[in-house]
């Protein structure tokens, strides 16, 4: 079991105090913070071994290349990959959603074809798929939600046929937490033939996952969101799925040969990759599957159950408070949307802020059309990681309390 | 200054009830602005009589020191000349951009002519909202300028 | 003058000794080592500021913002640029080359229009045009490079004719040092209507850049050459080419508003930063720049010309070298390509490391079409930058002679 | 162990005087290796008579371990059986791979059956440099496969 309050300690951040108010940091599906060991990778690598990768005939270059390379290792690892050759490094989630667009679905799909959804995706798992629409005649099929915050799968026998090449789901909502019924649509979408996409920029990080197990083809994710550094996350795919794509980006390292006209690749993972990568990156996303490998991802789940139950608990307690999720934490993770009476989300957030240290965001979450399908312009959302601690839920509820004083809320 | 300050009474006054709100049945200009970072909305109609706007009614949707700026200002430009509502627009940028603790900007009290308005001065403490409050101005500044360039008056 | 014995301290990583055999550094076109100022930033602002950007309505995700943005500023200001939305963060040169390419280039071009380059180009700056040329059905044309090691103008008039749509051109060469006559090929360039974009991934650390006075049309360089983290580079281009330039990524952040089928786009420079950002890279990147700005751009530059012409003028003094570059310092950067006698370049390299602790590259450096035209399948290449001292020229010189010594080379 | 150990006179001479260079007039396989880490390329041209390497001849460019460990190669297969390149190739590698300090692959010095070949072993100290001792080998493997394959006899 993961003892938060000790952990805590691993995490400099959390120590910032606004004068006599200590942060509360509840935006962890934003962004998490990073503990002491992925910092000191990070440094220690640009005082120790920085050097360009993959080129160089002296010792640390080869140490640099071992540094990097070992990264890959990790995180192939976390996921159970079958070989480290299937994680490409990308800039993060959104990075590896167009790459997949741009050289995956643009190849694979025409006119009449169709793209399946749901609702609740992220904009990073929603643009590039207009896009891909508005290039190839492709259409978008979107999965509904229910009223009680999951995906609607009563229609998913109906939407699915011989037309949806692709289907492309969040792992688990940013905004109302819910768990996405990967297994259901994978297996479904296995089923008339498409290829399944999962968007795990918040699955990965808050559960164990097996793509072997899953049986889909491609997951995607970002270091940032789960203790490790911005600036690097990853594809995972197939291996043969990743020989059959075309590199988007030509340049360095990603060649075996360069003529005047003409090139050939390197096989993958380094197709992909072209130019310098970001390999202080890659050293610091190692050391936070490291940290997150000793915690155990099932204790990272059991963590993430607890406190999001407590702060179900807390919140119904708030008059006036409306939770944008489903109520049993077993169907969700730690992101909790939510709206207090009339008052709005940025007044919430400014509130929460200055009362209490508070740090929770407000806004549409980059999910505008669950937005619009939840009928609210905007929620304030606290969402919790493996640092969080009961403590942090109770400043939360008692900034709510103060936020009805201030508004004149009786 | 507080929070109590920043939320003081007449801005969640005109937050829960926002004058001039609604549509014009056929206005001279209507603007829209948006704050993409937060997704605060404004727009407006305008009906343009001469140099005089004859009338306002504003939509959107936001936090309340967008939403009671808006109905603040919709109050405070109705029936003044173009030229006031420049000098207006200045006088309020200016408010809202001085440093905590100068003067306030309205040397001129009692009888201030930002009157309400000046409730918003406590948005400064906050720099992320001060672009929350400015959103209705913007909105305003660019339904005038397509006015006085003739460029869209409706038909 | 940058006195460079002085500023060494600042840079952890040339402490590094491997048993009783100091590093000396001497790779820097590959990547520069980091002076603390940009270590500590990076872990400055991880444990204390590190927060989402633009989205946040807390104290911390407005410094984050604050942060990142003033970033932007500082690298703006760097070349020159009009405004700081001019400059768009990337990956790095590589990518910034490659979305010019997908998205300038291929609306652009159509069959018949030419790209014109150089023999002297990176593989960032050639394989991104070959698949433009792929997918348009432009065609690439090469300008020679001289019997002294400049890029040939002689035919730049018969070449530049109205089908050349583009010019792409090195601001130095990796390989031979050789500055690009981007001058030169601009006012051409400009004379039958072409673009030009300036791969100034060397220009950039080595020497002051205006990009008002230079009068060019796109301008790419990478934060790990010159001082700052991997994982980051900038596109700066003329606002108004990137205003009308469509995205090729799309996601968070770079949208006003998403519908199910359809988004609109935020203005520059966020149109083309989907995704949370590499954050903490350019803060490390800012202060990169704020740490070449101290020493001021004109110092760096004379510094340059100090050390290469040392270089050169030791290098002469080994019998059966040959340099691959000018021998002219003022028409040079300090990156020197060199043979020795019959021994491979790999071999060179691994003497030089294990005798002297020298790092030097071995191989094409990214520059295949280069090495072909030069006859030589590797070359050796030392690199210098601000914290290069005579002392590590020496140490070179001294593990030449050794090789050839090994190598049983009288 | 020292530079001048990996770098001893045999490798030098192999590397300068490579055996077995040039091509076959009509081979009965072609196979191209490449380090593309560092650029070093090694292919060959086999005649097989049977079972039996008749004849080898080979063509590259890189570095002195590359070209070296070619040439050696190239005399120690010619005239052997496949059942012999194996056990040969499994033997070269079983040493490139060993920690270096453990007892030489070789038991049965002198009469070695890796002869010159053991002239590489100190190569294994230099992580870096084993890629380019295994580059010729590894094309080997691709030539010996398809033979036996019978994939790809060229007419
Ligand atoms: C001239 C030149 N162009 C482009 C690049 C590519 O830069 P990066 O690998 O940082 O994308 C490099 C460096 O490798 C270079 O030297
Ligand atoms: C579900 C989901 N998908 C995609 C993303 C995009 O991730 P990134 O911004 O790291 O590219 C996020 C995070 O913002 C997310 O929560």
């Amino acid at each position: 079991m993961i003892d938060a309050a000790t952990i805590r300690k691993d995490f400099p951040l959390l120590e910032r105090r606004y004068g006599d108010t200590p942060l509360v940091y509840l935006d962890s599906a934003a962004t998490t913070q990073k503990p002491n060991s992925v910092i000191d990778a990070i440094s220690t690598y640009y005082r120790e071994t920085n050097a360009n990768v993959h080129r160089g005939a002296y010792r640390l270059a080869d140490e640099a290349t071992t540094a990097y390379e070992s990264a890959r290792t990790k995180v192939a690892g976390l996921i159970n990959a079958r070989s480290s050759s299937e994680v490409i490094f990308t800039r993060g989630t959104t990075a590896a959603l167009n790459l997949l667009a741009l050289r995956w679905a643009d190849h694979l799909l025409s006119e009449g074809d169709r793209i399946l959804l749901t609702l609740m995706e992220h904009h990073s798992n929603i643009v590039p798929w207009q896009l891909v629409a508005q290039r190839t005649g492709a259409e978008l099929v979107y999965l509904d939600i229910t009223p009680d915050f999951a995906i609607d799968l009563d229609r998913l026998d109906e939407v699915l046929d011989e037309r949806v090449k692709i289907a492309t789901v969040s792992g688990m909502s940013n905004v109302m937490g819910t768990i996405g019924p990967v297994d259901e649509i994978t297996k479904a979408a296995r089923a008339v033939g498409a290829s399944v996409i999962v968007d795990g920029a918040q699955l990965v990080p808050h559960m164990p996952v097996d793509v072997q197990a899953l049986d889909v083809d491609f997951l995607t994710f970002s270091a940032h969101k789960m203790l490790g550094p911005t600036g690097i996350g990853a594809l995972w795919g197939r291996g043969e799925l990743l020989d059959a794509m075309e590199p988007l980006e030509g340049g360095g390292e990603m060649i075996t040969d360069v003529g005047l006209y003409e090139s050939r690749w390197a096989p993958i993972p380094h197709k992909f990759e072209a130019g310098t990568p970001p390999i202080a990156q890659a050293v610091g996303f190692g050391a936070a599957v490291d940290y997150l490998v000793d915690l155990g991802m099932d204790d990272v789940r059991a963590h993430e159950l607890d406190i999001t139950a407590y702060a179900l608990d807390r919140l119904a307690e708030v008059p006036d408070l409306t939770v944008y999720g489903p109520q049993d934490p077993a169907r969700r993770g730690g992101a909790v949307s939510f709206e207090l009476a009339d008052i709005h989300a940025h007044d919430l957030a400014t509130i929460l802020d200055e009362e209490q240290g508070v740090a929770v965001r407000a806004g549409h979450h980059c999910a505008k059309p669950l937005m619009r399908h939840l009928e609210v312009p905007a929620t304030a959302r606290a969402s919790f990681y493996v640092y969080t601690v009961p403590e942090d839920i109770d400043a939360l509820v008692i900034g709510l309390m103060r936020a009805r004083e201030i508004f004149g809320i009786a | 200054m507080s929070l109590q300050e920043l939320y003081r009474e007449v801005i969640l006054d005109h937050y829960r009830n926002p004058r001039h709100r609604g549509h014009l049945p056929s206005p001279d200009v209507h603007a829209e602005g948006e704050n993409p970072s937060c997704g605060d909305e404004f727009s407006l109609d305008l009906d343009v009589d001469g140099q005089t706007v004859a009338a306002i009614a504003t939509q959107g949707q936001g936090c309340s020191i967008s939403q009671a700026s808006g109905s603040m200002m919709a109050e405070a430009v109705v029936g003044k000349s173009l030229d006031e509502i420049h000098e207006l627009t200045s006088r309020f940028k200016r408010m809202m951009s001085i440093e905590e603790g100068e003067s306030p900007v309205d040397e001129e009290r009692p009888g201030s002519v930002l009157g309400d308005l000046e409730a918003l001065q406590g948005v400064r403490r906050f720099p992320v909202r001060i672009k929350c409050a400015d959103l209705p101005w913007t909105t305003l500044e660019d339904a005038i300028r397509r006015v006085e360039q003739g460029s869209e008056v409706l038909p």
